[in-house]
C-alpha cells in the first residue's frame, strides 16, 4: 500500500456515529470515512491480501517501503451487506458510482476550462503560438512562445507613452512583467484594429474597388495586430545568434508596442483613419442590393 | 425380408425414410417434399395451398408406413401408391423459399400486433444476403421476393424480446448468418489480482497499452522514464492528462507500451489508454474525464492519397493550353 | 469634418491623464461623447500637454505605405528585406550576445528569508531541500571561473541561488574530509541529461571559494581538444606533449581573479628562473600569477604556479581542480602532430595535468579534490569512459563488473587507465522534498503562480521524473506560467 | 595584412584557406602544412607569429606550386599534342578528353582545355 497523504486517513480509526444525511455529496465523504480499506470498492475488487503482498514486495524492490499502515481487515460479504444497509438507511443508493466508484474523491464538475487538454493554454497564447508557427512546426513555436514569455518576464517594466495609451483596464506597468501572459495580451489588444477595410470589386466606378469599413471580432483583431508585429519582427536584424534570437526580437517588439515606440501603432491609426474616411461609402447608391 | 422389401420400396420412390420401426425420422434434402400416400378409397388429393402441416420442417413427416401385412397383396397395394408433394410449393420454382416465406406471413398475421421495440434498441443481427440464401437453399430466388421476405423478417425481429414467441424465434433462425459479427461480447474489465488496470488507446497511427497501479507517480513508457521518452513537455502533459485533470498525479504508477506513429500520436494514444485504465479503477471519474477530453478516441487519420492527385487532394499543375 | 471626429471614436483615453484633470477641463464639445475616448491624440486641447510627447506625424507615405492599403497585408512568407540601414554586427558580437550570462533580474520578487551560502551551509544535512543564495563577491569569482552557463535559468531570478540536494551535502562532506586528511578526492560526476552535473561542480567551486581553497576550473573540455585554440610542442618531452598557450593564459587569469584573496596570502617558496620576469622568493602567488601577460609565457607561469601549489607544507591551501565535459578528453583530439598524426588528448599538457591528478598518478600534497563531470549534450562517444564508469559504479555497488565487448575496437586504453580508481557519483532525479524546496523558491520569486502543495509537487515531479533540469523546463520554460 | 609568399592576405582569413589559394595546393596538402608548423585548423592569418609566417613562406617556396605546377601540366599536354594522340588533339580543340558526351555541357573543357593551359 502506498502511503496516503490524505488527512482523511487519520480518521479511519475513529468510529462514526451514523446520522441521517441529507446530501449525497456529504454522504460520499462519509463513506470515505467509513471505509477501512481504500482499495476496496464494488468496481474494483482488489481486496485480497495477495495484492498487498505483491505490491509490498514491489515497493521493497524499489527501495521505498511505505510507512506501516495497519493492515486493512478484509471486508466480509456480511460486513459489506451491513454497510450497504446502513447506506440505504441514509437514503443513499448503494450502487451509485458517485459514492463507490472512486478512491480519492471526485473532482467537482464542471472541471476548470483549462483542464481540457485541447484548451490547456490561454486563448491569446494559443492563438499567438499558432501564428508564430511556420511549416507546421508547433513544438518549435511553443518553445519560442515560452521564451517570449520568459523574456517579457525578465525585462524591465515598460515606460508607458501617454500618447499611445494602452487598452483601458490594463494593469500598472510595474505589474506587467510579473504576468507575462497579461503583458502579451495587453500589447496585442492595445494595437489591435477595430475595423478592417473591405473592398467590393469594381463598385466604385472606373474599375476601382469600393472600400467599406467592416468590424472585426476579437480573434480577428488579435490576428491582425500580431501579424503586424510579426511583419516588423521579420524585418529587424537580430543582435545575436542562436535559436533564442527570434523570440527575443518578438519580445522586444512587444515591449516596444507597450512603450509606444513601435511602428505598429501607425498601422493601426492608418487603418482607423481610412475606415472613418470610407464610412461615407456605406450608404453609397452603388451598394444597393448588396448584403453587407 | 420385410425390411429388405421396404427398402426396395423406398428406394423405388427415392424416398429417404431410413427409420427403424416405430420411429418417425425427419425427412431431409430434396426428397423430403414427397410423401407416399396410400391410395385409400375416399382419400382426397391435397390441392389447397394451405397445408395443414405446421410450418416446422422438423415436424414434416413421411406418410404412414405402407402396410405390407400378408393380408393384403403387397403388389396390389404398391400399385396404388403414388408420390404426393408435402408442400404445394413443390410445384413452384423455389419451393423451400416459398414455404419459409409463407410460414413467415402466417406468423406475421398471427403475431404482427405484438408490441415492438424501437429500431434503435433492436439487437443487431447480420441477416443472410440473397447470395447466401441462394447458395444455402440451392434455389433461384428472386431479389424482389427476397427483399419482401427480409422486410418481414426484420419486422418480426422487432417484436419485444420478452414477448417474442418461440415459433417466431425459430422461424427467424434460418435467416441469420452463421457467424454473427455483432455478437462480440464485451470483455470483462477490472483490476487484476496485482491491482493493475489495463487499457489500450489509439490516436493517429499510434497504439498505446497502459497498465495503471496505485503508487507514487512513477511512469515508465517502453521502459524509459517520461522525460526520457517524451522530450517535449507538451507531450508529457498530454500523456498524463487523465491523471492531471483529476488530480491523480502521484497516486498511480503507469507502465505503458507504445508503438507506431510520432510523438504527438503516441502521447495522445497514452492519454486515452491511461484514462480508460483510470476509469477501471474509479468509474466515477468518467464525467470528469470526458470533460477533460480524455475519453473520446480522436478518429482523424491521414487522408489517403488518391489516384490522379499529387497528395490527397492536390491536383497536378494543369494549364489548359 | 466628420471624418476626424469619428476617428476619435476609435481612439482611447490616455492612460497617463488623471481622471480629475480630464473632468475639470471638461467642455461639452461634440466629440467628447460618453463613448468617446479621447484626448489621446493630443489634438483635443483638453489635456495638459507638458509631458505629452508630440504624436508622430501621419505615417510616412511613399515608403511602401501606399494609399491602396497594401500595407495591411499580413503575408506569411514575405521576403526578408533585411536591415539595410543597420550596421552589421562586429565579429564576435553575435557570439558574445549568445554567450551572455545574466545573473539577476530586478523584476523577480526578492525571496524573503533566503539564506546566503556560508562556508558550512552545504555540509549540513539539515539544509537538504533548501535554497541558498550565492553571495555577491562569490558571483564574480564564479563568473570569472565560467561556472555559470548560458543555458541555465539564472536570468529569471533576483539573485542566483542553488538548491542543496543530498548529493551536494555528500560531495561537500567528502571534500571536507579529504582536505582535512590532506588526501585527494578523485571523483567523476555522471548522470543523464540535465540532472545537475554542471551545477554540482558549481556548488563544489562555491564551497572551495568560501573555504579558502584554490579553485581551478576547465569549464568546457572541448575547448581544449577540438582544435580551436593554439598549440605548440613542449621541447624536451618524450613522448611529445603540447602546450596551449592562449587557453593557459585565459585560465591563469581566471585563477588569479577568482582566487585573488587566497593567492595573495601565500608566498612563493621556489625561485623561478625560467619566468620572463623575476619573481623573488617570498613574493605572493598573486604576483606570480600576474607574471603571465603574454601567451608565450603562460605555460611557464602556470607550471610555476602549479609547482608552488603542489609544495608540501604548511600554509598551502587545498586545491580544487574541476573539469566539465569529461568525454572530450577521453579520446583522440582533433589536433595533429607535425608528423600528421592525431594527437591523443592525454598528450596535451593541460589535459595530462588534469588526468594525472584524476587518475591518482600525482596526488595533491595539501589535500583537495579533483572533479570531472560528464556531459550528455554535445558529447563525443567515448566507449572506454562509459565502460570504465560503469565498472566503477558496479564496484561501488558491489555487483558484477560489466565486461568490454570482445570484438569492439573503439576502446581507448589510455582513457580507461585514467579512470581505473576514481569514484563515481551518479546523479538522478530529486526527491520530492528537494523538489518541493525548489518549487517553493520559484513560487516565492513570483514565477510559479499556483500554490505549492503536495499535489502541485507530485504533478510537476511526475512530469519531470524529478530530474532537476526537466523540473526547470516544466516550470520555467512553459506556455502557462 | 600578412604577406605569405608575396601574396597579401586579410588578417581575418583562415590560414588553411589562405594556403589553398595557391595553385596546386589543396585541402590535403594545406592540412599537412598546418600540422607541420603546429597551426590549428581554425587559426586566422592575423594570429600567426612572424616566425611562422616566414617559415610558411620558406616552406611554400620549396614546393612546386603556382607557375611550376602549371608548367608541368602544360608540358604534359604539350607532350600529348606532340605525339599526336587523341587526347592531345582534344585538348587543342577545347573539347572533353576522357570520352564524355559533347552534345551539351562542355563548359569546363571549353574553358580549360587548350595546349597552353592556364587554369
Amino acid at each position: 500500500m502506498p502511503p496516503r497523504l490524505n488527512i482523511l486517513s487519520g480518521f479511519r480509526a475513529l468510529s462514526i456515529q451514523p446520522r441521517p444525511l441529507a446530501q449525497p455529496c456529504v454522504a460520499a465523504q462519509a463513506r470515505r470515512l467509513l471505509a477501512t480499506d481504500t482499495t476496496s470498492n464494488n468496481a474494483s475488487q482488489i481486496q485480497d491480501n495477495n495484492f498487498n503482498g505483491v505490491l509490498r514486495a514491489k515497493m521493497e524492490a524499489f527501495g521505498q517501503v511505505p510507512q506501516e499502515e495497519p493492515a486493512p481487515p478484509a471486508m466480509s460479504e456480511n460486513e459489506m451487506a451491513l454497510k450497504q444497509l446502513q447506506e440505504a438507511a441514509y437514503g443513499l443508493n448503494t450502487y451509485d458510482p458517485e459514492v463507490h466508484g472512486h478512491k480519492f474523491g471526485v473532482p467537482a464538475l464542471p472541471i476548470a476550462p483549462d483542464m481540457n487538454h485541447k484548451r490547456r493554454y490561454d486563448t491569446v497564447v494559443e492563438q499567438v503560438t499558432k501564428l508564430l508557427m511556420r511549416d507546421g512546426k508547433l513544438a518549435k513555436a511553443q518553445r519560442d512562445m515560452a521564451m517570449i514569455l520568459n523574456h517579457l518576464r525578465s525585462s524591465p517594466a515598460p515606460k508607458i507613452n501617454p500618447a499611445k495609451p494602452l487598452i483601458p483596464g490594463s494593469p500598472a506597468p510595474e505589474q506587467l512583467p510579473l504576468d507575462p501572459v497579461g503583458y502579451l495580451t495587453v500589447a496585442i489588444d492595445s494595437v489591435a484594429p477595430l475595423i478592417k477595410i473591405r473592398k467590393y470589386a469594381k463598385l466604385a466606378g472606373g474599375g476601382r474597388a469600393l472600400e467599406l469599413p467592416a468590424p472585426l471580432h476579437l480573434r480577428q483583431r488579435r490576428r491582425w495586430a500580431f501579424g503586424w508585429i510579426l511583419d516588423v519582427v521579420n524585418k529587424k536584424p537580430s543582435r545575436g545568434s542562436g535559436r533564442g534570437m527570434f523570440p527575443t526580437r518578438v519580445a522586444e517588439e512587444i515591449i516596444a508596442v507597450v512603450e509606444g515606440r513601435s511602428s505598429v501603432w501607425e498601422k493601426r491609426n492608418e487603418i482607423h483613419k481610412k475606415g472613418t474616411a470610407v464610412r461615407a461609402n456605406v450608404f453609397s447608391s452603388r451598394m444597393k442590393g448588396i448584403k453587407l | 425380408m420385410a425390411s429388405s422389401s421396404r427398402q426396395a420400396v423406398t428406394a423405388a420412390f427415392r424416398g429417404a425414410c431410413r427409420s427403424s420401426r416405430g420411429q418417425w425420422q425427419p425427412l431431409n434434402q430434396q426428397f423430403q417434399a414427397l410423401r407416399i400416400q396410400d391410395s385409400v378409397p375416399g382419400a382426397t388429393r391435397c390441392i389447397s395451398t394451405e397445408i395443414e402441416q405446421p410450418t416446422d420442417y422438423n415436424s414434416i413427416r413421411a406418410a404412414a408406413e405402407i402396410d405390407l401385412t400378408p393380408g393384403a397383396s403387397a403388389v396390389e397395394r404398391l400399385a396404388n401408391a403414388r408420390p404426393v408433394p408435402v408442400s404445394p410449393s413443390y410445384f413452384t420454382r423455389m419451393p423451400k423459399f416459398n414455404d419459409r416465406f409463407l410460414a413467415l406471413e402466417r406468423l406475421a398475421r398471427t403475431y404482427g400486433n405484438l408490441p415492438r421495440i424501437p429500431n434503435s434498441h433492436v439487437q443487431h443481427v447480420a441477416w443472410q444476403t440473397l447470395e447466401d440464401m441462394k447458395l444455402s437453399l440451392g434455389e433461384r430466388i428472386k431479389s424482389t421476393e427476397f427483399a419482401r421476405c427480409l422486410a418481414l423478417v426484420k419486422k418480426l425481429h422487432t417484436i419485444h424480446p420478452k414477448l417474442k414467441p418461440r415459433a417466431v424465434k425459430e422461424a427467424l433462425q434460418p435467416f441469420k448468418k452463421e457467424v454473427q459479427p455483432f455478437k462480440v461480447e464485451k470483455k470483462e474489465v477490472g483490476v487484476d489480482k496485482y491491482g493493475r488496470a489495463h487499457a489500450a488507446g489509439k490516436r493517429k497511427s499510434s497504439v498505446a497499452l497502459a497498465w495503471l497501479v496505485e503508487g507514487t507517480g512513477e511512469v515508465l513508457i517502453n521502459s524509459k522514464t517520461l522525460p526520457e521518452y517524451f522530450g517535449r513537455v507538451h507531450d508529457r502533459e498530454s500523456a498524463l492528462w487523465a491523471l492531471h485533470s483529476t488530480d491523480r498525479l502521484g497516486k498511480y504508477n503507469v507502465w505503458a507500451r507504445v508503438s507506431g506513429g510520432g510523438t504527438t500520436g503516441q502521447a495522445e494514444a497514452l492519454t486515452l489508454a491511461i484514462a480508460k485504465a483510470l476509469m477501471v479503477h474509479e468509474p466515477a471519474l468518467k464525467p470528469a474525464l470526458r470533460r477533460a477530453g480524455c475519453v473520446t478516441r480522436d478518429p482523424r487519420k491521414v487522408e489517403r492519397k488518391k489516384a490522379g492527385h499529387v497528395k490527397a487532394r492536390k491536383s497536378p499543375t494543369w494549364v489548359k493550353r | 469634418m466628420s471624418a476626424p471626429n469619428s476617428l476619435r471614436c476609435l481612439l482611447r483615453p490616455s492612460a497617463a491623464v488623471p481622471r480629475q484633470i480630464a473632468a475639470a477641463t471638461w467642455t461639452p464639445s461634440p466629440w467628447i461623447a460618453p463613448f468617446s475616448t479621447t484626448p489621446g491624440a493630443g489634438k483635443a486641447g483638453t489635456t495638459p500637454k507638458k509631458n505629452v510627447p508630440k504624436p508622430k506625424a501621419a505615417a510616412p507615405r511613399g515608403v511602401g505605405m501606399n494609399p491602396t492599403g497594401k500595407k495591411q497585408s499580413m503575408k506569411k512568407f514575405k521576403k526578408a528585406q533585411g536591415a539595410k540601414t543597420a550596421k552589421p554586427p562586429l565579429p564576435g558580437e553575435r557570439k558574445a550576445m549568445r554567450k551572455r550570462i545574466q545573473l539577476s533580474n530586478n523584476n523577480a520578487l526578492p525571496v524573503e528569508g533566503l539564506a546566503e551560502l556560508e562556508p558550512g551551509t552545504m555540509l549540513n544535512p539539515k539544509n537538504i531541500g533548501t535554497m541558498a543564495a550565492l553571495p555577491g563577491a562569490m558571483q564574480d569569482n564564479l563568473r570569472s571561473l565560467e561556472a555559470f552557463k548560458a543555458t541555465q535559468f539564472w536570468p529569471m531570478f533576483r539573485q542566483p541561488a542553488t538548491l542543496i540536494r543530498s548529493e551536494t551535502v555528500d560531495l561537500m562532506n567528502r571534500m571536507q574530509s579529504a582536505a582535512s586528511k590532506k588526501e585527494t578526492l578523485r571523483l567523476v560526476v555522471t548522470g543523464e541529461r540535465i540532472t545537475g552535473k554542471s551545477l554540482l561542480l558549481l556548488q563544489s567551486m562555491a564551497y572551495g571559494l568560501q573555504n579558502d581553497w584554490v579553485v581551478i576550473n576547465i569549464p568546457e573540455a572541448q575547448e581544449l581538444t577540438t582544435a580551436c585554440t593554439e598549440y605548440a610542442p613542449i621541447p624536451d618531452t618524450d613522448p611529445v606533449q603540447y602546450m596551449q598557450n592562449n587557453y593557459c593564459l585565459k585560465m591563469i587569469q581566471a585563477i588569479r581573479k577568482a582566487n585573488a584573496s587566497v593567492l595573495s596570502k601565500i608566498t612563493t617558496a621556489y625561485s623561478h628562473p625560467e619566468l620572463p620576469q623575476n619573481i623573488p622568493i617570498n613574493s605572493t602567488l598573486l604576483a606570480l600569477a600576474n607574471a603571465a601577460k603574454e601567451p608565450e609565457s603562460a605555460w611557464v607561469v602556470f607550471q610555476a604556479l602549479w609547482k608552488e601549489l603542489m609544495r608540501k607544507g604548511a600554509a598551502r591551501p587545498p586545491v580544487l581542480f574541476t573539469l566539465d565535459g569529461l568525454p572530450h578528453i577521453m579520446k583522440v583530439s582533433d589536433y595533429r602532430s607535425p608528423a600528421f598524426e592525431l594527437i591523443h588528448s592525454q598528450d596535451l599538457a593541460l589535459v595530462r595535468l588534469f588526468s594525472d591528478v584524476l587518475s591518482g598518478a600525482t596526488s595533491l600534497p595539501n589535500g583537495g579534490a579533483v572533479l570531472a563531470a560528464t556531459t550528455r549534450g554535445n558529447a563525443p562517444r567515448s566507449p572506454s569512459m562509459d565502460l570504465a564508469l560503469a565498472q566503477r559504479e558496479a564496484e561501488q555497488a558491489g555487483t558484477e563488473l560489466p565486461k568490454p565487448e570482445p570484438y569492439f575496437k573503439g576502446y581507448d586504453l589510455r582513457s580507461e587507465e585514467v579512470l581505473k580508481t576514481v569514484s563515481v557519483m551518479k546523479l538522478k532525479g530529486l526527491s520530492k522534498v528537494e523538489a518541493r524546496g525548489l518549487m517553493e523558491y520559484w513560487a516565492a520569486s513570483g514565477i510559479f503562480r499556483a500554490t505549492v502543495d503536495e499535489k502541485a509537487v507530485a504533478a510537476k515531479w511526475a512530469l519531470s521524473a524529478g530530474v532537476v533540469g526537466e523540473m526547470e523546463r516544466v516550470n520555467l520554460l512553459t506556455m502557462h506560467p | 595584412m600578412v604577406l605569405i609568399l608575396g601574396v597579401n592576405f586579410n588578417e581575418h582569413k583562415l590560414v588553411k584557406k589562405a594556403l589553398e589559394t595557391f595553385y596546386a595546393l589543396g585541402p590535403a596538402k594545406s592540412e599537412r602544412i598546418l600540422a607541420k608548423y603546429c597551426i590549428h585548423p581554425r587559426a586566422k592569418v592575423g594570429t600567426l607569429p612572424p616566425k611562422t609566417v616566414t617559415a610558411l613562406t620558406a616552406e611554400l617556396s620549396t614546393m612546386t606550386i603556382e607557375n611550376d605546377a602549371r608548367k608541368i601540366v602544360q608540358d604534359n599536354i604539350k607532350r600529348l599534342r606532340d605525339i599526336g594522340t587523341y587526347r592531345g588533339r582534344r585538348h587543342a580543340m577545347g573539347l572533353p578528353v576522357r570520352g564524355q558526351r559533347t552534345r551539351n555541357q562542355t563548359e569546363t573543357s571549353r574553358r580549360l582545355n587548350r595546349v597552353e593551359r592556364r587554369g
